[in-house]
């Protein structure tokens, strides 16, 4: 018996061994473990597209006693997405670095943080989230500064200690759950916290803590202020995976504790805090977004932003009640997480092929690029209408239904954030483009370099087409989960 | 509840306060480093309070272990970024030089 | 001049700073004692035996006496094997960041002398500590810590590598740990018990070779962590430009090309 | 009665210990003072936790947290200190 469960996470595992024991085969060892990752992640998700939530007891113990791992809907989605993403990378890693010392650097502990990803995305317990938090933030930050450069390791090293003071404090509000409640299972504690009312001051506090601790690691405003340098300055496919992938674990956990542990305790008061930060977020990023000189900066304040919208949706699944609207709200949040990382990553790779070909990223001297680079210009142009909402693009479907939520809830205010937000997008991303395609006298030189620019394009593809047009099996996905834990009903 | 639980978990919670504000004002490095390292002693002393049980009956195990594995985790960490700010210094130093 | 200046703008940043600081503390003041207040609240919750009274019930069938042994590899061992990921992508991401750095002076005749017992004594302990940790406190971690102890104080005492063999060899050394303990689990999911889900009948044995690949693991990182940086090859680099390398401590900087007055 | 007051006592002279010397190591601002407060602070924490029945995490926190976790800040420390003395020799040329 195998389970897909576990193989998501033990693959990439084994993988990482694999690498780090034999460094001379990194390349064709790294890149099958991502082929069978992958896999994995696919087997993952038709079994939940079968069976519904899948819960797992590893040990044989007790379940207090014993670390859960679980997959429904919303935690499969993000595996597929991350998976399909991490494939994408990791071809594009093949061609990318040239160093030895960098190659042999880049596989095993990007084979780690896609085990700590996967297990994230999976689990369900918290002390073991913890762990997996702090692999995440330890693996993220040693592949952000395998550049070498000053500032790719003076941005790195204070990413690296933001994200331990984050762990720590996530650390301290499960002392107090576990503490109060004698458990660290999520389930478990679920219905512990609903079940004790009384103990609202202690669910408080250890909330609190874990959220800011998470919303550090989450770059909310103003605790992004790490973000921008350390995903400016990391090799392009170490940029692409920090911010479509490793930004967006740290806002599932928030995500998740809010809905499932915590929601008895969250009222519209503490939805809105989140929220409003999220709403400035939104604003602040694309406007530095559209004022970076860089290629990649811009990319990074766009992450900001991008993560700026997913904290929206908190007052209004607060202030919907259970129901299709609600489930609405749900999969439109999924929906723009999922389009943002693959949207994110394509920018990024791409702003790699563009920052190799030239040898700087600077926005006002891109001229030519949409000659030379025909292919990944295409991709930056699809993956920029993806993060502006343009329509067949997942992220406009997932803002139409936020800004239909939010007048349904009478919280009119947010579409204001959103329409602004989405046009400052379109302004950064249009500057680009109208530098890249800039009718400057070029050697008319095409370069084409397929183990870069398919990755590239098919990720930004993806965002654009994929999800707009087909993004159904996301609500099923979604419904399925809820129809596994509550009437047990299948497709 | 016992007042030992209470007095010893108390001291873990003070020096978590106290490490978070040496980090957030102490400039160098290490000093920083020392500081996480005296918020995440302070997390896990909470965690050794709790798990204490009187004289008589014997500790609670699980949140041993998850000190232990925190411990690990910690040092782990430190080593990482004390060579990032090792890394780093020389190559300011080589700036400086330029 | 400038010096005066600079230690003008020194002196008024650091009133600033002191008000800050001060700010600061009295904020951390009021939330450590809302965080009393909650812990005092929490402890009277009555969540009493917490895990416990069950982690001592089902200890029998988890092949080792000491709980503590227990939880970290039977019930909570995917916890540990994560864990002993995270000491591993530690390790790499120092290696990533290059060469270690030679910088050490060889030694007096004492720690040379003491070497030659303490490292020995720590290696022993560290294997007692392994064995005994089944049932009394002692495991991998512990003993894996004093093996990398003993790393260090080889490398305290001159040897740029700390002990440790040649880079191939530490690379199968460090991933050990969770190589096995992967391994272990994944073929008792092939065979029908479920990721890391022990039969009662074998676990000890299967516990204690996943601690010995783990202490090595420990250990060898431990010890590499304090090298600081990829060992230096044989081939790479050659003996001879070790030791030249290791004569020349502080003033190798000064040797570079500066512009001497 | 008496019995009790001691354990007091002696908890309470743990723990102040305990928090000066954490106080102690977060407030020297010199680079090896603070490294060797540290590593007073960690030894001192696993004596704690030996009196709170938990004599694995204590041998851990002894080993891993104060010894390796001391050794790496000594050697940063010591590494600080030179570059340092390196500099200020270099403005002076």
């Amino acid at each position: 018996m195998t389970d897909p469960l576990v193989l998501c996470i033990a693959l990439p595992l084994v993988g990482a061994m694999l690498v780090t024991a034999l460094p001379r085969w990194s390349v064709r060892l790294g890149i099958v473990s991502a082929l069978a990752t992958a896999g994995a992640a696919v087997a993952l998700t038709a079994a939940v597209w079968q069976q519904g939530t899948l819960h797992l007891i590893l040990g044989g113990w007790d379940a207090q006693l014993a670390i859960a791992l679980r997959a429904d809907g919303l935690a499969t989605a993000l595996v597929l997405m991350a998976n399909l993403v991490g494939l994408g990378i990791s071809v594009y890693a093949t061609g990318y670095f040239h160093d030895r010392l960098r190659v042999r650097s880049f596989w095993p502990l990007w084979l780690l943080l896609w085990a700590a990803l996967n297990g994230l995305f999976l689990a369900g317990d918290l002390f073991n989230l913890y762990v997996m938090l702090e692999l995440l933030g330890i693996a993220a930050a040693a592949l952000g500064a395998l550049t070498g450069n000053r500032d790719a390791v003076a941005a790195n090293l204070r990413y690296l200690l933001v994200g331990l003071l984050g762990s720590i404090s996530y650390l301290l509000g499960v002392a107090l759950l576990y503490t109060a409640h004698g458990t660290l299972d999520l389930g478990l504690l679920a219905q512990r916290i609903a079940a004790a009312p009384e103990l609202f001051a202690v669910n408080a506090a250890a909330m609190a803590l874990m959220v800011a601790g998470l919303a550090l690691k989450a770059a909310l405003f103003p605790l992004h202020f790490w973000l921008p340098p350390a995903h400016a300055n990391a090799p392009a496919p170490v940029s692409a995976a920090l911010s479509a992938l490793v930004v967006k674990a740290a806002f599932y956990l928030i995500l998740r504790l809010w809905l499932d542990l915590f929601w008895p305790i969250t009222g519209m008061a503490a939805a809105m805090l989140p929220a409003l930060l999220g709403a400035v977020a939104v604003l602040w990023g694309s406007w530095r977004a559209l004022r970076a000189e860089r290629l990649k900066l811009l990319a990074a304040y766009s992450t900001v932003a991008q993560i700026g919208y997913l904290f929206l949706f908190l007052p209004l699944l607060t202030a919907t009640p259970p129901g299709p609207a609600r489930d609405d709200l749900l999969a439109a949040l999924l929906l723009m997480a999922v389009t943002h990382g693959f949207a994110k990553a394509g920018f990024f790779l791409a702003a790699g092929l563009v920052q190799t070909n030239a040898g700087h990223d600077r926005i006002d001297d891109l001229g030519g690029t949409a000659q030379r680079l025909p292919a990944t210009t295409f991709a930056i142009a699809l993956s920029g209408s993806a993060l502006i909402g343009l329509p067949p693009s997942g992220s406009f479907i997932g803002k139409w239904l936020l800004m239909q939520g939010a007048i349904a809830t009478g919280q009119w205010w947010w579409v204001i954030v959103v329409t602004t937000g989405s046009l400052l997008a379109s302004a950064y991303v249009f500057r680009v483009l109208s530098r890249a395609f800039g009718l400057e006298p070029t050697p008319l030189k095409f370069i084409t370099d397929a183990r870069a620019e398919v990755p590239a394009l098919t990720l930004a593809l993806i965002s654009v087409a994929v999800l707009g047009l087909a993004s159904g099996p996301l609500w099923t996905l979604l419904g399925l989960s809820a129809a596994g834990s509550g009437t047990g009903g299948g497709v | 509840m016992l007042t030992a639980q209470f007095l010893y978990g108390g001291a873990g919670l003070v020096l978590f306060a106290l490490g978070l504000w040496s980090f957030l004002v102490h400039e160098p490095l290490l000093r920083k480093i020392i500081a996480l390292n005296i918020t995440g002693a302070g997390v896990f002393h909470v965690l050794i309070a709790i798990a204490y049980r009187g004289d008589v009956a014997p500790p609670d195990p699980v949140p041993h272990a998850l000190v232990l594995t925190g411990i690990v985790v910690a040092v782990s960490a430190t080593a990482l970024a004390l060579m990032l700010g090792a890394r780093l210094q020389d190559a300011e130093e080589e700036d400086r030089r330029r | 001049m400038t010096s005066m200046t600079r230690a003008r703008r020194a002196a008024r940043s650091a009133e600033r700073n002191r008000d800050l600081s001060l700010l600061v503390a009295v904020l951390l003041a009021l939330l450590g004692a809302a965080l009393t207040v909650v812990y005092f609240m929490a402890l009277q919750a009555g969540a009493a035996p917490r895990l416990a009274d069950l982690a001592y019930e089902r200890l029998p069938g988890t092949g080792v006496q000491n709980p503590v042994t227990a939880v970290l590899l039977n019930y909570r061992a995917y916890d540990t094997l994560m864990e002993l990921a995270v000491l591993l992508a530690a390790l790499l991401g120092i290696w990533s960041l290059g060469p270690a750095a030679p910088g050490f002076q060889r030694s007096g005749a004492v720690l040379a002398g003491m070497v030659s017992w303490v490292v020995p004594l720590l290696i022993v302990t560290g294997g007692y500590l392994l064995w005994v940790g089944g049932y009394a406190p002692g495991g991998a971690f512990q003993a894996g810590a004093l093996l990398g102890a003993a790393g260090v104080i080889v490398r305290l005492a001159g040897d740029p590598r700390a002990g440790l063999p040649g880079e191939a060899a530490q690379r199968w050394l460090l991933v050990a740990g969770v190589l096995v303990f992967t391994l272990v689990g994944l073929g008792l999911m092939v065979f029908g018990a479920g990721f890391l889900t022990y039969p009662p009948k074998i676990a000890k044995w299967l516990i204690l070779a996943i601690e010995m690949a783990a202490t090595v693991a420990i250990g060898v990182a431990l010890a590499a962590a304090y090298v600081g940086g990829r060992p230096p090859g044989p081939q790479a680099r050659p003996t001879a430009e070790d030791e030249d390398a290791l004569s020349a401590t502080e003033p190798a900087a000064e040797n570079t090309p500066a512009p001497s007055p | 009665m008496s019995q009790l007051t001691l354990l007091i006592v002696f908890d309470g002279v743990l723990l102040v210990t305990l928090l000066a010397l954490g106080f102690a190591a977060v407030l020297s601002p010199e680079p090896r003072r603070a490294v060797m407060l540290f590593i007073a602070f960690g030894l001192w924490l696993s004596l704690v936790w030996a009196r709170l029945k938990a004599p694995d995490v204590a041998l851990a926190e002894a080993a891993i947290g104060a010894g390796l976790g001391g050794a790496l800040m000594l050697a940063a420390a010591r590494r600080a200190a030179r570059s340092s003395a390196r500099t200020d020799g270099g403005d002076e040329t």
